[in-house]
């Protein structure tokens, strides 16, 4: 493992501008990269998916601006028709859909973990208690507006919705947390390092 | 003497593990002058070129472009100075041939930019594969590409990164013959390379780097004569065996 | 395997496809994938007969605008399975099958569509596609401040000498197939050293593929740099 | 004549777009001969070698593997076959340049992997950079890593594809050192370069390919006493100015 002294403190604005396009446009690929592979399931019109995993990690990585920026811009192709949203859907009306809610939801979970984790360029390296709380409370809030959208358009109960909306997907986001904690401090690295130039 | 058109002031770099890949370094370019930085793997030269493109900043020191700090005119700067990457691989913007080569004058606005990338690309012997995607082709066609993306640009100043890696003997013929017109047309060029044979006989000035430090400047045959193993260079006027080696002509 | 066609990939060519405008072409994409939410099976129909006759305008063999949709695929046969069978009590659900059908029917279509669209166009097209619609939006904008807020209005039309959106928005895109090329190379890598399929490869690729996007970005923001863009 | 390992019937590759990068190619690869495949840029020679490790399917003919098709036994063949590929970056897998190295033999499931990588790692020179990140070395050190990582495999052939590219001249020795102890171990090599002058000395036998076809095989000395110049190779024993440019020998 690479030993850290401080970083140089001064960082040309110019780059951090360029950087800050690159990034964004890097992770809504990511995520939107994520659409490959999605996993059905028998009772829930909600599947398993990638995408929270890059969403997450846009924001653990990018810090709370550029992490939303990079899902905005994944959610603006997909509604422009890309088909970028789980099983390679696109189009707005996936916003209508079930599960529309929890694509508000990826942008909450990543402003959510960025503000936790801070800017990398700022903050090169941050505990990994730290992280790991980011990736809990960046996946969780996906669920806020996920279950809500869910309860409404499927017009079924609080139980119902977190039935098919919550409870299927717990191991699973549980395994990427753990693989975003694992992989976030030394992207963050390269992003601090990248912009320092 | 001519004008100087780069200076690199007491450029040091040091990355946040510690490690010091320039001290210290002070370089003047002159107007028109055929540099070659030569060095062992490791030495600081893209690295130093990064930093005199502003592509990467140094951790002291300052780098005057036309005498004045190169940050007040990036613009004017890169219409100034075209770089070939080591890395053929990450200099591709474009997806054809065609549109990566006519990228760069694209982007200065300058006129008949088709006809320069298409002219370049003939420079480098891609007139064939003009539609390929660039990720298609073979190590040296990239090269070949990353070169010509370059020469359209028409740059007053060109830095060629290991120009000749990967590249056939038609190829190498070709870099040489754009350097040489580069020079005839009174540009700047700036070569760093470990295969001096090759171009050497184009050099006005040799530098060498070694761990960060310049370890000798000035006209190639007495830069050579004042060469220590360390430096990791061959004096390309001594034979492959005396170099140290059974290659083919100790045979 | 080496893939020799990358999902999302530019294909050269000179068709009529080809050389249709940028923004016409991204206009076909969306209303395909809304026409076939809204109007089911005819509209999927009309929308596959459209693709396939597309790709043959462009030199493209059909089958392979379904390259890298395995994973798609398998997903769109779980659908249908899934819908077909009954559990309580166990039969077969005809009514759900259909419904299995079209809704993989949609995702095919709609992938196969985005397929055809980036292997005809390209992302300097679909850029300066992209910059003259931000550039109309922008002028909307500024139109409708300027009663209320002239030094916002002008501001908003300042805007329109970098459509910043169009840019990242095709860097995005342009980073798509670069995604799958590098995850080309890295299985070959692992592969060409002895590593085997598995849980193993996910594990390895996974954090080296996300790595070697970003060390991607930070290079094409050079490239971008030193080749006059992005002033 | 020592037992033929590989074997290439009738190797053909086409691609979507038409291009006929491989036209019917045999060859058959002996146990322990070192074997250097030339040809100018595009001619396929990646190619071939992507198609006889099984990273590429040919569009026609068959690639034998101790007289069986390949395809039957592909871990033996994994075990048996390193590969060094052209573009190092490519090559690389770990979060470090020690891990990285060990990468290969960890997989293989050898004894002493950490070892094995140190000893490479030390025979190409990066003993000093093991805790660096591969993707932080210079050009020339990734090279050197990506030879290191193969080498440390103890494969009974190794294909090297340009591992001169971008090194320094110490770094060349010690890829010829490796060469020299593969060959005294019995091993069979297989270099595919531009730079002939610096290997052919170790090599038993010249292969010229050129735009998919072989137009030569046999002892080096006769195969470049039929060299033409369409086959993009200068002749290792006349002078760079025989050959066609002013470099450093003809001034
Ligand atoms: N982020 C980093 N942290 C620490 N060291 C680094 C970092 N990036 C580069 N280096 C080191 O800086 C040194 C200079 O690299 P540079 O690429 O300039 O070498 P070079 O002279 O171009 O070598 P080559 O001939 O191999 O291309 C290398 O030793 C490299 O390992
Ligand atoms: N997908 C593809 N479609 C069409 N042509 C391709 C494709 N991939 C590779 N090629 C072409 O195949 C040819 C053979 O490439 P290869 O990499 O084997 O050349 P090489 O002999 O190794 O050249 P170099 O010396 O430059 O490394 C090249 O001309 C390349 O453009
Ligand atoms: O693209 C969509 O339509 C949204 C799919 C949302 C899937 C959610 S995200 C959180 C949870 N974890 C999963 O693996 N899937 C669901
Ligand atoms: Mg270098
Ligand atoms: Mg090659």
């Amino acid at each position: 493992m690479e030993n850290t002294t401080a970083a140089p403190a001064a960082v040309n604005p110019k780059r951090k501008a360029v950087f800050g396009l690159v990034h964004t446009a890097l992770f809504a690929a990511l995520i939107a990269g994520g659409t490959f592979i999605a996993i059905p399931l028998p009772f829930s019109p909600v599947p398993i998916v990638l995408q929270n995993f890059f969403a997450l990690l846009s924001g653990l990585v990018l810090g709370p601006f550029l992490g939303a920026a990079a899902v905005a811009l994944y959610l603006l192709a997909g509604a422009l028709g890309a088909p970028i949203f789980a099983g390679a859907a696109g189009g707005f009306v996936q916003f209508l859909q079930p599960s529309g809610g929890f694509l508000w939801g990826y942008l909450l979970g990543a402003i959510a973990a960025g503000l936790i984790t801070g800017c990398p360029v700022a903050r090169r390296n941050v505990s990994r208690i730290r992280i790991a709380a980011a990736a809990v409370a960046g996946l969780l809030l996906v669920y806020i507006p996920g279950i809500i959208q869910l309860k409404f358009v499927l017009d079924i109960g609080w139980a119902g919705a977190a039935t098919a909306g919550f409870l299927p997907f717990i191991i699973g986001d549980a395994v990427k947390g753990a693989a975003a904690v694992l992989i976030t401090p030394r992207l963050r690295r390269i992003v601090s390092d990248q912009v320092h130039g | 003497m001519a004008e100087t058109v780069f200076s690199l002031r007491n450029i040091t770099k040091i990355f946040p593990n510690g490690n010091r890949a320039l001290n210290g370094v002070n370089l003047d370019i002159a107007a028109g002058e055929c540099l070659i930085i030569a060095g062992s793997n490791g030495s600081g030269k893209t690295l130093l070129m990064r930093i005199l493109a502003g592509l990467s900043d140094p951790t002291e020191g300052e780098i005057l472009f036309k005498n004045r700090p190169a940050g007040q005119h990036t613009r004017e700067l890169r219409s100034f100075l075209g770089f070939v990457f080591q890395d053929a691989d990450a200099q591709m913007l474009g997806e054809t041939v065609a549109e990566d080569a006519a990228f760069g004058p694209k982007n200065l606005g300058l006129s008949a930019a088709g006809q320069r990338a298409e002219d370049s690309l003939k420079a480098m012997g891609l007139e064939d594969k003009k539609a390929y995607s660039p990720r298609r082709l073979s190590g040296g066609e990239k090269r070949r590409l990353a070169v010509a993306g370059v020469l359209a640009m028409g740059c007053e100043t060109v830095i060629m990164d290991e120009p000749f890696a990967n590249l056939d003997w038609p190829g190498v013929v070709q870099v040489l013959e754009a350097i040489r017109s580069l020079k005839e047309a009174g540009k700047t060029v700036i070569i760093l390379t470990h295969e001096l044979e090759k171009v050497l006989a184009m050099a006005d000035r040799l530098v060498i780097l070694d761990k960060g430090h310049i370890r000798g400047s000035g006209r190639p045959e007495e830069v050579l004569d004042r060469l220590k193993p360390e430096y990791g260079i061959r004096d390309p006027r001594k034979s492959y065996a005396a170099a140290g080696d059974c290659t083919w002509l100790d045979r | 395997m080496a893939r020799s066609v990358i999902p999302y990939s530019y294909r050269p060519g000179n068709s009529l496809l080809h050389r249709l405008p940028a923004g016409l072409k991204f206009l076909g994409l969306l209303g395909i994938s809304l026409a076939t939410f809204f109007f089911g099976p005819w509209a999927l129909a009309g929308a596959a007969a459209l693709i396939l006759a597309g790709s043959l305008i462009a030199g493209i063999k059909p089958w392979e605008l379904f390259c890298g949709s395995r994973m798609l695929l398998i997903s769109a046969g779980l659908v249908v399975l899934i819908r077909s069978v009954q559990f309580t009590p166990l039969g077969f659900d005809t009514e759900g099958c259909v419904a299995g059908l079209v809704f993989a029917g949609v995702l095919m279509v709609s992938f196969c569509a985005a397929s055809l669209l980036f292997s005809v166009t390209t992302m300097a097209e679909l850029r300066d596609s992209a910059a003259k619609a931000e550039g109309l939006l922008l002028i909307a904008a500024a139109a409708l401040l300027k009663p209320l807020k002239p030094s916002w209005s002008r501001a908003v039309s300042e805007r329109r000498k970098k459509p910043v959106i169009a840019l990242v928005l095709t860097l995005m895109l342009g980073f798509l197939p670069r995604f799958f090329e590098i995850w080309n190379t890295s299985e070959e890598a692992y592969r060409a050293r002895g590593g085997r399929k598995g849980i193993k490869q996910i594990l390895v690729l996974v954090p080296l593929v996300s790595e070697r996007m970003l060390e991607t970005a930070g290079e094409t923001a050079a490239a971008f740099e030193a080749r006059g863009s992005l002033l």
